[in-house]
């Protein structure tokens, strides 16, 4: 069976989407991008992949064992204990690494100390990820270094002592998260796979067999990946020849117009810049607009105020909405972000209100690039990282129902795959174009 | 009347106009047009129109100064650049949002080619409203800058016919003058006392009263003024260890009250400025008497004060502007400009050479009408006062 | 002679380049040793600019405007503004300005590193712009010359009226030509000014012709980036002389010869290639990148057939030519006529007629951010053209001649991803 | 006989206190501090420090004559008078070093530059504005993001070989930047410099506004770091400026420092 993959590296996050003939998504993978390039789109496609194989193996277990009771259960507990392979990996490789820091650090007097203590934070760790690593808890991030870094940041804050200084572990950490991310997987599909069954048929010994066969049949399948097209802001640093990059705003109004072929208008925010595109009904681009030379309002702005409140990014959302007033702010330098937060809460104005202020900010910016880039024309559909954090989708469509009256807002759940399924899509034709010619 | 009640309709006055400050939807003009058919409702762009004319046709001039820090920009930025100012794209969008409906048309006054062109772009979106582009001439001899001026005077006099369906007569324009010349008196008195006792009125009440000149009319907007100055004197304000600084610049887009506070809490009275420059544009009567069009033509040409769109011809404004300085007694000034506004920037530099040669310091900043930080500006004013303060005093007793 | 097309061609093109060039060295010859020769200078710019009315009194014309354009070509801007800003110029405001007061406080040498003289006056037609008012305010500030204002009221409601007329001709009339008179000395001679007329309007002619070929398929000329070669003469001292009359008349024989041809225009790198996008341009050119700028145009095929920017000193293709029968009121409408002083549904009007009569694909819109007078508006007249005629349009940003505004890569990207839209929009389809 | 005064300032990122021994003119610091705010409240922080400062020296509050504030002066209840940043930065670079003529401040959040005479007055100043690039902040993101302490980013830019260009003016996207360099293979000094160059040059357009003369005084929490000072003369010389950059350890107290040194001469122009 052959595939079509479509990469969009992205300025936080990377992604991969993996379409089959028919045009169908079966598989998709998501990354962050703060590391290298290159590591981040093979970790994506390597994620899709495994992804696509994970929608075979939930075929082959409908067919085998069609309307079985706990079928779904039994896929859902073996996909989760992938993943929980999959990070423990990457969790001791990390540790090692921290261990090999601290060997290299100059400061000899703290080693036993910080040795100790390092120990104990990753068996926390661990313990906590076997304890509740929960893959379909929707509001919880994916990534590796949000996941470790903010229980590593609490349990190091525990472990410091007057001797050993909390910025010595935090140092720690900032080198080897690093070390960490530029490395690639680092193990086969079929072992973790093999792992991950041997646990989930700890929990469903009745199954042991059927996961065996089913797992066996779906590594047999040969993944033929066909035509290959990379966009994003990091594409030019894609190992691809120039025809096989396209431009992402060309990649964001073709995928809106896959998910909705009736939109006319596409915003997408991401990390650090924001498009406003208007396409026809073939998903052509007939106009856009983006931010340049400042990333002032875009996500990564949101990212430097999760930190700040030490609250992850899904809950800012939430948050904002229990405003009763919000409060007007004006300087959306994603750099100042963190001060601007800290003055308003000194003023006496609470969280949630700045917050509140803080996403209608950034959805005026966004406003005033649709504007710029025709206005807002029915259906508009938003995507983009930020399409997840339901007050800047609250502020948005209030605005846009203010000013150019009811349009039907369309977000999809895979819309950060926009850019990605745009590619993926491209990639298609240039290899059905190829086999005409 | 006892001090308490006096400091009430003070805050009663200030609270009015900032209420009327605050009415970014001109309901008070709506309210006035409403309270009597046939009332008709002109807007003009900031800094100099005969308002004169326009109310004796028996039309409201309703000065448009943007939107501030209270409206949103949404549609307006897919008209303007970046780099261009902000207040024609707030006022875009209050057009756009129905804001300015009650407005029956527009005069752009020749203030910059801003404002030029947005004439024009008003034209292509309302091409059924008025909008009058008014060449303000530039070129002050009377038979030549001034026959043409009178003819573009009959011009508008002929709209504002146009628009209400009579001729404003002589008696009418002379009222009007007289109410004008009034205002301009009250005005000047509240400049001159500001100027005097600064502590008095703080800049913000003197800047709110003058904005409601804007939107009321003048027989209001007098008694405004008058109820102000009679009650300012009986204040027991504590007089503090302030600088007194002239302000330039900030004759168009208007900084946000945010600023203004700002300024005086950095350690600054302001003694004078140049904000809503239409009520000081004339430095003196007119005077009502025969043939009063042309009264207001010949005060226009006579009698303009010095200003970033008007040619100095052979009144030097570096000259003007000491001999303000001295006036008013300022121990320094403060270009306190719109970003992106070319006449009052391009101005400065010829400002502050002056300035250096004459001795007296100055500092610049820029804003524009939403701007919503003044950390960085009150830093900065708050080392430009504590230089003057600590130094005038520091010269005479010389550190180490 | 395999190919005696190409070869005449390629020497005739040298001749009218090669004359412009002469002329131009000449000139600025000229002005440095204009005192010297006991010639008295004045500066004035080029928009409404009274070439002949300045000749009639032989006094050298200085236009700082092309100063500052030709700095910006040689790359000395920079350098000019950063001056300018040192003694308190915003950072906000028209680079021409700065780069022009930049170059007098670093001595005054012009783009010829010839030394440029002092004004003895300071001839203010205040024509389509405010800027203009400004810049000689602070000129008048630096050298204590005398000014003389000209005041050319604004097209506001797209025509002229006679109110504006007859306050343009008094102002000539009664105050410029007396001031002209006392400063040259000479006395007023209304034929000479008159047979000037009649040699500008000879001139004019021919740039009409030359512009119009553009029309042709493939266009021989583009009209912005060759264009501003081709106005360069008319637009500044030489209009009213035969040299200019020459000129003009040499360089339509080229391009008619061209177009006879059917060859396309002429780049930096030779001959276009094939002709792909006709577009229309509004908005002056950015002098700093001014060669790269236009590659990344004739690189894609696309060449400007229409420009706004190319009418700056005078709109002639609606018919206006200098008259010699009313000198000084058809002075007073040249003025007026200037492009800046049009109004913007005025401009609109232009854009839109330049679309259809020269069969665009699309228009663009450069929009610079010194110049308030061409910028501001520019993106409801994209709009209003996109309604009108139903081509797309096209947006960039850069600047007259400060380099820390021209972004190649931005650009680049903007203008790919619009010849991108053309291309797809003509095919229709995405596949 | 000298009186004891207090200066703090409280910043973006840190507190920083000096109680003075002031005597006609000049003084004698007696005890200096910097704390990092990390999160905390820092209105506590601010009140921590001054307490702090007081057990240090083993004075009672009635021992000072003047507190004064600087910087973010509504934090300070406790404060008799407040002098703005500049102010107390000119005085506090004049202390360190008598002979300066102009003092480059950078901040976590600002950078400012400021040309004095020889009192020590502000003749001419110039900031940076709503934008983040060229601040300290920025540098510590980058810093983290590497991998590297802050106390070893100046060491390190030293070493660096061929400096990296930073093209980008946005904190934002010279964050990406870095990391597209990091991907590349660009070692770790090599980006350090290149990020110190980016800074600098904000910093000396800074200094070119106001016309700067040397001695030159960078104070500020980035005056520690020598890799941007460094970058700074680097710069200059490009500019074929000649002129000393100097820092101080205690440059990084220089607001507080001013604060406490104004806070005397008030309080003696007060009594008098
Ligand atoms: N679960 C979430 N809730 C809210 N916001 C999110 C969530 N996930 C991502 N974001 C926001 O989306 C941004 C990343 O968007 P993305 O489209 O992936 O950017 P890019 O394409 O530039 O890499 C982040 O900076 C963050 O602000
Ligand atoms: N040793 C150092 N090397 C580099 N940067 C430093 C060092 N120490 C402090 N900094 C930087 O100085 C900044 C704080 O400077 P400071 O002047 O205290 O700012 P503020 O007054 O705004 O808090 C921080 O952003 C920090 O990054
Ligand atoms: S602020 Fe200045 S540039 Fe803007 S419209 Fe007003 S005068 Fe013109
Ligand atoms: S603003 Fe425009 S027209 Fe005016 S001087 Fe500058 S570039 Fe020329
Ligand atoms: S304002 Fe902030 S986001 Fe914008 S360029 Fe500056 S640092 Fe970047």
């Amino acid at each position: 069976m052959g595939f079509y993959l479509g990469i969009d590296l992205g300025s936080t996050t990377s992604k991969a989407v993996v379409l089959d003939e028919d045009e169908q998504i079966v598989g998709r993978g998501l990354t962050n991008t703060r590391s290298n390039y290159e590591v981040a789109a093979s970790l994506a496609q390597e994620e899709a992949l495994v992804n696509a194989r994970f929608y075979y193996l939930r075929r082959e277990l409908e067919k085998s064992e069609s309307g079985a009771p706990g079928c779904e259960q039994l896929f859902q507990q073996l996909e989760s204990d992938f993943r929980l392979e999959q990070h423990l990996f990457r969790v001791n490789r990390l540790h090692e690494t921290c261990l090999e820091a601290l060997e290299n650090s100059s400061a000899l007097h703290l080693l036993s100390s910080a040795r100790s203590a390092l120990d104990a934070i990753f068996t926390e760790c661990r313990e906590e990820a076997v304890r509740d690593f929960d893959l379909h808890q929707a509001d919880r991030s994916r990534f590796f270094r949000d996941i470790i870094g903010s229980q590593y940041m609490a349990l190091a804050e525990k472990h410091s002592t007057r001797t050993l200084p909390y910025d010595f572990l935090l140092n720690i950490y900032d080198r080897s998260i690093l070390k960490e991310e530029n490395r690639s997987v680092g193990f086969t599909f079929e072992s973790a796979l093999g792992a991950a069954r041997n646990r989930t048929a700890a929990h469903f010994p009745q199954h042991a067999s059927l996961l065996q066969t089913v797992a066996s049949r779906v590594l047999e399948r040969p993944l033929e990946v066909l035509a290959c097209v990379g966009t994003g802001y990091g594409r030019q640093r894609l190992p691809f020849p120039k025809e096989q990059i396209r431009s992402e705003i060309l990649c964001h109004g073709l995928g809106a117009h896959y998910f909705f072929p009736a939109t006319r208008t596409v915003l997408d925010i991401g990390g650090q810049d924001t498009k406003a595109i208007q396409v026809d009904d073939e998903g052509v681009v007939t106009s856009f607009q983006m931010n340049d030379r400042c990333a002032a309002g875009c996500g990564r702005y949101l990212g430097y105020i999760a930190d700040e409140l030490n609250i992850g990014l899904h809950e800012l959302g939430p948050l904002a909405m229990q405003s009763r007033r919000s409060v007007r702010i004006t300087s959306t330098c994603t750099v100042f972000a963190g001060a601007e937060l800290r003055d308003r809460l000194s003023l006496g104005d609470s969280r949630e209100d700045i917050l509140a202020g803080l996403h209608r900010a950034i959805t005026l910016r966004a406003m005033s690039l649709l504007s710029r880039s025709g206005g807002v024309f029915n259906e508009f559909t938003f995507t983009g990282g930020v399409a997840k954090n339901s007050a800047a989708v609250k502020a948005l469509s209030q605005l846009i129902a203010e000013n150019y009256g009811e349009r039907k807002l369309n977000i999809h759940p895979d819309s950060i795959y926009t850019g990605a399924v745009g590619a993926a899509l491209y990639a298609r034709r240039a290899s059905s174009d190829r086999k005409a010619a | 009347m006892s001090l308490q009640d006096s400091t009430g309709q003070l805050e009663e006055i200030i609270g009015y106009c900032e209420s009327l400050y605050e009415d970014v939807d001109l309901q008070c003009v709506q309210r006035w047009k409403a309270a009597q058919p046939g009332r008709r409702a002109l807007g003009f762009m900031p800094v100099y129109v005969a308002r004169e004319l326009i109310y004796a046709g028996g039309v409201l001039p309703v000065g448009l100064m943007g939107g501030g820090d209270q409206v949103e920009i949404i549609k307006g930025d897919a008209y303007y650049q970046s780099y261009i100012c902000h207040i024609p794209r707030s006022t875009i969008e209050m057009a756009l949002s129905q804001r300015l409906d009650c407005l029956d048309g527009l005069l752009c006054p020749s203030v910059c080619d801003v404002i030029r062109n947005f004439s024009g772009m008003w034209k292509l979106l309302f091409p059924d409203r008025l909008c009058r582009y008014v060449d303000l001439p530039q070129n002050f001899n009377p038979s030549i800058g001034g026959a043409y001026y009178r003819r573009e005077m009959d011009l508008l006099m002929a709209d504002l016919e146009a628009l209400t369906g009579r001729r404003p007569t002589d008696e009418g324009v002379n009222r009007s003058i007289e109410l004008y010349d009034r205002n301009r008196t009250l005005v000047e008195q509240l400049y001159r006392l500001r100027s005097d006792q600064p502590w008095l009125v703080p800049t913000i009440e003197s800047y709110l009263l003058l904005r409601a000149g804007n939107v009321v009319p003048v027989e209001e907007h007098n008694q405004l003024l008058e109820g102000y100055l009679e009650l300012a004197p009986r204040r027991t304000f504590r007089v503090m260890d302030n600088i007194r600084v002239l302000l330039v610049g900030s004759f168009c887009e208007q900084p946000p009250l945010g600023l203004i506070r700002t300024l005086e809490k950095a350690g600054c009275y302001i003694v004078d400025d140049d904000f809503v420059l239409v009520s000081r544009w004339l430095t003196r009567g007119i005077g009502a008497g025969a043939d009063p069009v042309q009264r207001v033509c010949n005060a226009y040409l006579n009698a303009s004060t010095f200003h970033s769109s008007k040619y100095e011809g052979n009144q030097p404004k570096r000259d003007l502007l000491l001999q303000r300085v001295a006036q008013v007694k300022a121990d320094g000034v403060v270009f306190c400009a719109p970003s992106f506004c070319d006449p009052a920037l391009l101005d400065q530099p010829i400002y502050m050479s002056t300035l250096d040669n004459g001795g007296i310091a100055y500092t610049a900043f820029k804003y524009a009408e939403n701007t919503g930080q003044f950390q960085n500006i009150r830093e900065q004013l708050g080392t430009f006062s504590d230089s003057i303060k600590l130094w005038s005093v520091q010269a005479a007793k010389e550190m180490h | 002679m395999s190919n005696p097309a190409t070869h005449t061609h390629n020497v005739k093109k040298d001749d009218s380049m090669l004359r412009q060039k002469n002329m131009l060295s000449e000139y600025y010859r000229r002005v440095s040793f204009a005192h010297e020769e006991g010639k008295k200078v004045v500066y004035s710019f080029v928009p409404g600019n009274l070439t002949e009315l300045f000749l009639t009194f032989d006094l050298v014309p200085v236009y700082p405007e092309i100063n500052a354009l030709q700095n910006g070509m040689r790359k000395v801007s920079a350098r000019y503004i950063q001056t300018a800003e040192k003694i308190g110029h915003s950072e906000d405001v028209c680079t021409y300005v700065k780069c022009d007061i930049g170059m007098l406080l670093e001595g005054n040498k012009g783009p010829t590193g010839e030394r440029i003289p002092e004004p003895d006056l300071l001839f203010l037609s205040y024509t389509g712009c405010f800027t203009f008012l400004k810049w000689f305010e602070n000129l008048a500030c630096h050298y204590g010359a005398p000014v003389a204002l000209l005041h050319t009221p604004y097209q506001g409601d797209g025509t002229i009226t006679q109110n504006m007329r007859d306050y343009m001709v008094r102002q000539l009339r009664d105050e410029i030509i007396p001031q002209l008179e006392s400063i040259s000395g000479k006395k007023f001679d209304e034929e000479r000014l008159r047979s000037m007329l009649r040699l500008s309007a000879q001139a004019e002619e021919d740039l009409v012709a030359v512009l119009q070929s553009a029309r042709l398929r493939p266009s021989p000329i583009d009209a912005y980036f060759g264009g501003v070669y081709y106005i360069g003469p008319i637009f500044t001292a030489f209009r009213g002389t035969q040299e200019c009359v020459d000129y003009y008349a040499e360089l339509r024989r080229e391009i008619e010869e061209r177009a006879a041809h059917g060859l396309g225009p002429v780049t930096p790198d030779g001959e276009m290639a094939e002709e792909r996008y006709r577009l229309v341009v509004e908005g002056p050119p950015n002098w700093t990148s001014f060669r790269d700028f236009w590659k990344m145009f004739y690189d894609e095929g696309a060449v400007i057939v229409a420009s706004t920017y190319t009418k700056v000193g005078g709109v002639y293709d609606t018919g206006f030519r200098h008259n010699p029968d009313d000198p000084l009121g058809t002075l007073a409408d040249y003025c007026m006529g200037c492009y800046t002083n049009l109004n913007l549904p005025s401009r609109v009007n232009l854009l839109q007629r330049y679309i259809d009569e020269y069969q665009a694909d699309g228009f663009l819109v450069n929009s610079i951010k010194s110049c308030n007078s061409f910028a501001a508006g520019e993106l409801l007249m994209l709009r209003e053209l996109e309604k009108r005629t139903g081509k797309p349009g096209g947006f960039i940003e850069s600047d007259l001649v400060d380099p820390r505004y021209f972004s190649a890569a931005n650009i680049k990207t903007r203008l790919e991803s619009y010849l991108q839209m053309i291309e797809q929009k003509r095919k229709g389809k995405v596949h | 006989m000298s009186i004891k005064t207090i200066g703090i300032d409280p910043g973006v990122s840190s507190v920083k206190t000096v109680v003075m021994a002031y005597r006609e003119g000049t003084g004698e610091i007696l005890h200096r501090h910097m704390e990092r705010i990390r999160r905390r409240d820092p209105a506590r922080v601010v009140e921590e420090c001054y307490y702090h400062a007081l057990d240090a020296t083993g004075l009672k509050e009635n021992d000072i004559a003047y507190v004064a504030s600087t910087g973010e002066g509504d934090l300070v209840p406790f404060r008799r008078g407040h002098f703005y940043g500049m102010t107390t930065h000119a005085r506090g670079a004049k202390f360190l070093y008598p002979e300066v003529r102009s003092v480059l401040d950078v901040g976590a959040l600002h950078a400012r530059a400021m040309r004095v005479d020889d009192r020590s007055r502000v003749l001419q100043y110039e900031m940076t504005g709503q934008c983040a690039s060229g601040s300290g902040q920025f540098l510590e993101n980058i810093a983290r993001y590497l991998g590297v302490g802050l106390d070893e980013v100046g060491p390190l830019s030293l070493q660096a070989q061929k400096p990296e260009v930073v093209s980008t003016i946005c904190a934002v996207l010279a964050e990406t930047d870095v990391i597209n360099m990091v991907s590349r293979g660009v070692s770790t000094p090599d980006i350090l410099k290149g990020i110190h160059m980016a800074i600098a040059n904000r910093l000396v357009r800074l200094l070119r506004y106001i016309k700067a003369e040397g001695p030159l005084v960078v104070t500020g929490g980035l005056a520690n770091d020598v890799g941007l000072v460094q970058a700074v003369r680097e710069k200059l010389g490009e500019e074929s400026k000649q002129m000393d950059v100097l820092t101080h350890l205690d440059s990084v107290l220089a607001g507080a420092i001013g604060a406490a040194l104004w806070a005397g001469f008030r309080h003696e122009q007060l009594a008098a």
